[in-house]
């Protein structure tokens, strides 16, 4: 194998390849490359190929490795945030209030319930956004582009109500540490509950088109499996887990943000190919529908910020009449807030699996070492073993059911 | 659901099972079961945490490294294990000091596949060498990049441009 | 050129005949022709041409292109391809026989029969030999 | 004498039922109305991109609506986010290999100028290694600051004299990117 990838001779066959009589034609040596339609991001496989059965992959990521855990050595706690969206951008909210969560453990910050609730009901639209981008991109893998169209009009209307909360669509830096900037607006309000109301309907129409569809289910059923074992060993976490049939759910497992007062299941699949992670996702979209009821039904009243002053920036017109406030003010805009010196690893349930932080700060203005459990970086490394005898228009849907970000692969 | 072990169980059956091999214990804010430990003895460590009948810590969740610069010799690197086990809802974590002229160790990813990356990755940003791993190459930076980046006496930015005046940003 | 007899009397003959009546198919083929030559030949002098040896190089997804395309690929390709040529020019044989089936009675539908039966026998070795297995 | 109008802004002699217009102006309505990107869509601005490509924003009202990945067919490049040391050669190779004549949309604050990613393994704006024609600002920017950054494109094609790509200026311009041409054969 030549040593430097980004030159590719087909002249030696690896050594474990057993060699072809010519009738059945030479090992061709295909490149599913850094720009190339069906990577939905930016990696590259060097694929063997024997006409189009795949017989080998080789790797090569880290073409956006944007240094997060350095840049986020120099930047004030609060100054994270819009880093840690660009981690997972399809569902940016989830890592922004994991990461607020983190911060708040270590300084032991007891957030209010209102709070709790609000961000439970942020997270779970930012999962059936990730999950609705997945699904759609799936579809377009196996020929249908209607799906992407559609669903695309529901994320679309998931970003107003971001927009609603946080000014921004998708790198949306919502949330502070301690809580939110802002309560939830009227126009918020009114375009959840309209959301609750007509998404399920369309939602079910785009499942339609798949879930039964004679040709999809002959594309991906008993495509890119992947068994249990082999699953729990490459560190699969997130939805390609529990289609493996593995039912470790981070929200069931180390309840966080009061997420055991809702009741939901966790689906599972059964064969661990693209048609179970699928309609795992879909599934999970579903479970995501039914807790944003209950969380929004019963949304506690109360504050929607912790009262740390430390680190929630005062109302403007405290800041212009109070001194305590313009102090604050001042302090944390140059972020000289209180972290304590301590170390801890916080998980949430990204869109993708295990989203971990482990931050190491020693009190000082800037977290000493901040570490991205990054879970496609951790489970695309079992690509290889999945597509290996299959055929290549499998291997281009297996990556796309697996939603592997590069934002995220490569931080 | 609570985990079924304390971190004193687990401590004491690993203290009595490696003994000198295990050098402190570290009690950290979110006290997850923290322990310093031998760097040659990790691999049989994890071996027997993993193949251990009750315990079943099966599961890796990551491997990272941090750079103590001021750290006493032969302390300046360390190589964090978190390990899971999913049974039991138990999570530990195994560090090892590494010194920073020869920082090795045996690679893990006999045990877990996911170690693959995970090592590549720390030897790619920290320079921490593991043995007798199957590809340990760079894989987030160029091939071409001489030095390991996260190391706290490398800079953030980019040393060669010049369109940015250091007076105008503070540095 | 030598223009033999009988191509002067086809000319002379449509000059005489009322030629009025083919001026209309003769100006449509022209301007038919006119826009599918044009379009041919002028397009590329408007558009700008630049090539340099990276440019020419095969597109390889983004980065060089290493060894070369030209290899002997499986023959399954191949086969199956040709088999499709065999029995989709066997189907336009049909289309005489289809359009006047009435008329040639029941010898017609023998000699038809007789034909399939020779494509059928080929097909079954087809089969047989397995060349249109695809998945070894 | 037909009137002199710059209707839908393309200057022509108008007369009853025809018009009187010049070659360049013509080539360059139509390539404008007809311009097949190449999506070079790397990480948030990819998404934003596709966003623009979904039926709330649809791009394709402006002809473009198909997008090709092989840089044989494609007009306009449009780079939207973060480009790596390491995919920089991969970038040039791809401008390289477009057919020309070629524009370049560069979207977003990590293409134009490595945006709030100052580090060590981020190539600080795309113009280092390829010309860029339009920069659009925003982090990501919205769809509406990316169709309009079309739309910039659009004015530029409308109003590209046909021998742009063989004058001095252009060759000029490639050499300073060292990118390998012919233009003085031509």
């Amino acid at each position: 194998m030549s040593e430097d990838l980004t030159k590719i001779d087909n002249t030696n066959v690896p050594a474990n390849m057993e060699s072809h009589d010519t009738i059945e034609g030479e090992i061709a040596t295909l490149n599913l490359g850094p720009t190339h339609p069906a990577t939905h991001g930016i990696f590259q496989n060097v694929l063997k190929v024997d006409g189009e059965k795949v017989l080998s992959s080789e790797q090569t990521v880290g073409y956006i490795h944007r240094a997060f855990e350095k840049l986020a050595e120099r930047r004030p706690f609060h100054q994270i945030t819009p880093i840690t969206d660009r981690l997972n951008y399809c569902s940016s909210p989830i890592n922004n209030i994991g990461w607020h969560m983190t911060v708040e453990k270590l300084a032991g910050i007891e957030v209010p319930k209102r709070v709790q609730y609000m961000r439970v009901i942020i997270m779970e639209l930012a999962r059936i956004a990730d999950h609705l981008i997945c699904n759609s991109v799936i579809g377009v893998d196996t020929g249908a582009l209607t799906g992407f169209t559609w669903m695309f009009i529901e994320r679309e209307r998931i970003y107003d109500m971001y927009e609603e909360v946080c000014g921004a669509r998708l790198t949306t830096n919502i949330g502070r540490i301690g809580g939110f900037e802002r309560d939830f607006t009227t126009g918020f309000h009114e375009k959840i509950k309209d959301f609750l109301a007509t998404f399920p309907a369309r939602f079910e129409e785009f499942n339609s088109m798949f879930e039964r569809n004679r040709i999809f289910m002959d594309r991906t059923i008993g495509v890119g499996g992947i068994s249990a074992e082999r699953a729990l060993n490459y560190g699969f976490t997130g939805p390609n887990l529990r289609a493996a049939g593995v039912d470790y759910d981070v929200r069931v497992h180390a309840p966080y943000s009061s997420y055991e007062d809702f009741e939901f299941y966790v689906p599972v699949g059964t064969g661990g190919d693209t048609y179970d992670r699928f309609c795992v996702r879909q599934e999970e979209i579903r479970q995501s529908i039914r807790i944003i009821k209950q969380a929004y039904d019963n949304l506690p009243e109360g504050p929607y910020h912790a009262d740390v002053p430390g680190f929630y920036l005062p109302k403007k017109e405290d800041v212009y009449n109070k001194m305590e406030a313009l102090i604050y003010h001042f302090k944390i805009i140059m972020g000289e807030t209180p972290v304590p010196a301590g170390e801890v690893y916080h998980s949430v349930e990204g869109g993708n699996g295990e989203l971990g932080y482990y931050l190491i700060s020693d009190g000082g203005r800037t977290p000493y070492r901040l570490q991205f459990r990054r879970p496609c970086f951790i489970y695309y490394q079992a690509y290889p073993e999945m597509i290996t005898g299959q055929t290549l228009s499998d291997a281009v849907v297996t990556m796309s059911s697996m939603n592997v970000i590069a934002g995220e692969l490569d931080a | 659901m609570e985990s079924k072990f304390t971190n004193d169980q687990v401590f004491d059956a690993l203290k009595q099972q490696f003994g000198d091999a295990i050098l402190s214990l570290e009690n950290t804010t979110d006290n997850y079961l923290t322990v310093f430990v031998q760097p040659n003895e990790a691999h049989e460590m994890i071996q027997w945490l993993y193949n251990h009948a009750e315990f079943k810590v099966q599961f890796l969740t990551n491997i990272t490294g941090i750079h103590y610069p001021d750290n006493e010799e032969g302390k300046e690197l360390v190589l964090v294990y978190h390990l899971h086990s999913l049974q039991n809802n138990f999570r530990l974590r195994l560090k090892c000091y590494l010194s920073i002229d020869n920082p090795v160790i045996a690679t893990i990813t006999d045990i877990f596949s996911a170690a693959n990356w995970l090592e590549r990755e720390t030897y790619d940003l920290f320079g921490i060498i593991f043995e007798n791993h199957p590809n340990l190459k760079r894989i987030l930076n160029e091939d071409s990049m001489d030095y390991h980046p996260m190391r706290k006496e490398y800079h953030l930015e980019d040393q060669t441009r010049q369109d940015k005046d250091n007076r105008f940003f503070g540095r | 050129m030598l223009i033999s007899a009988k191509f002067v009397r086809i000319i002379f003959f449509l000059l005489m005949s009322n030629v009025q009546d083919y001026i209309p198919v003769v100006l449509q083929s022209i301007v038919v022709l006119g826009f599918v030559v044009g379009t041919l030949v002028f397009a590329p002098k408007l558009g700008p041409k630049l090539s340099s040896k990276k440019k020419d190089s095969n597109w390889e997804c983004g980065i060089e292109a290493d060894g070369n395309a030209r290899f002997p690929i499986s023959v399954r390709y191949f086969m199956i391809a040709i088999l499709f040529v065999l029995f989709d020019v066997e189907v336009i044989f049909f289309y005489p026989y289809a359009v006047n089936f009435q008329a040639l009675k029941l010898d017609g539908l023998l000699a038809v029969l007789l034909f399939v039966g020779f494509f059928l026998t080929g097909f079954i070795y087809v089969l047989k030999k397995g060349a249109l297995e695809w998945e070894k | 004498m037909g009137k002199i109008t710059a209707e839908g802004n393309f200057e022509a002699i108008n007369y009853e039922g025809f018009q009187l217009t010049k070659l360049d102006t013509v080539i360059g309505v139509a390539r404008s109305n007809s311009l097949w990107p190449l999506p070079f869509a790397t990480s948030c601005c990819g998404i934003e991109y596709m966003a623009s490509m979904a039926p709330n924003y649809d791009i394709a009202r402006f002809g473009m609506e198909r997008m090709s990945f092989s840089p044989r067919q494609a007009d306009l490049l449009i780079v939207a986010g973060t480009i790596s040391k390491k995919l920089a050669p991969v970038l040039k190779q791809v401008y390289e290999q477009m057919a020309e004549p070629k524009w370049v949309l560069c979207v977003g604050a990590c293409a134009s100028s490595g945006g709030i990613f100052d580090t060590y393994s981020v190539l600080q704006g795309i113009d280092r290694v390829i010309p860029v024609d339009v920069y659009v600002p925003g982090c990501p920017p919205r769809p509406e600051q990316i169709i309009d950054g079309i739309m910039n494109i659009q004015a530029l094609v409308k109003h590209e004299s046909l021998r742009r790509r063989y004058s001095p200026e252009y060759k000029e311009l490639l050499d300073n990117y060292n990118i390998e041409n012919d233009i003085d054969g031509k």
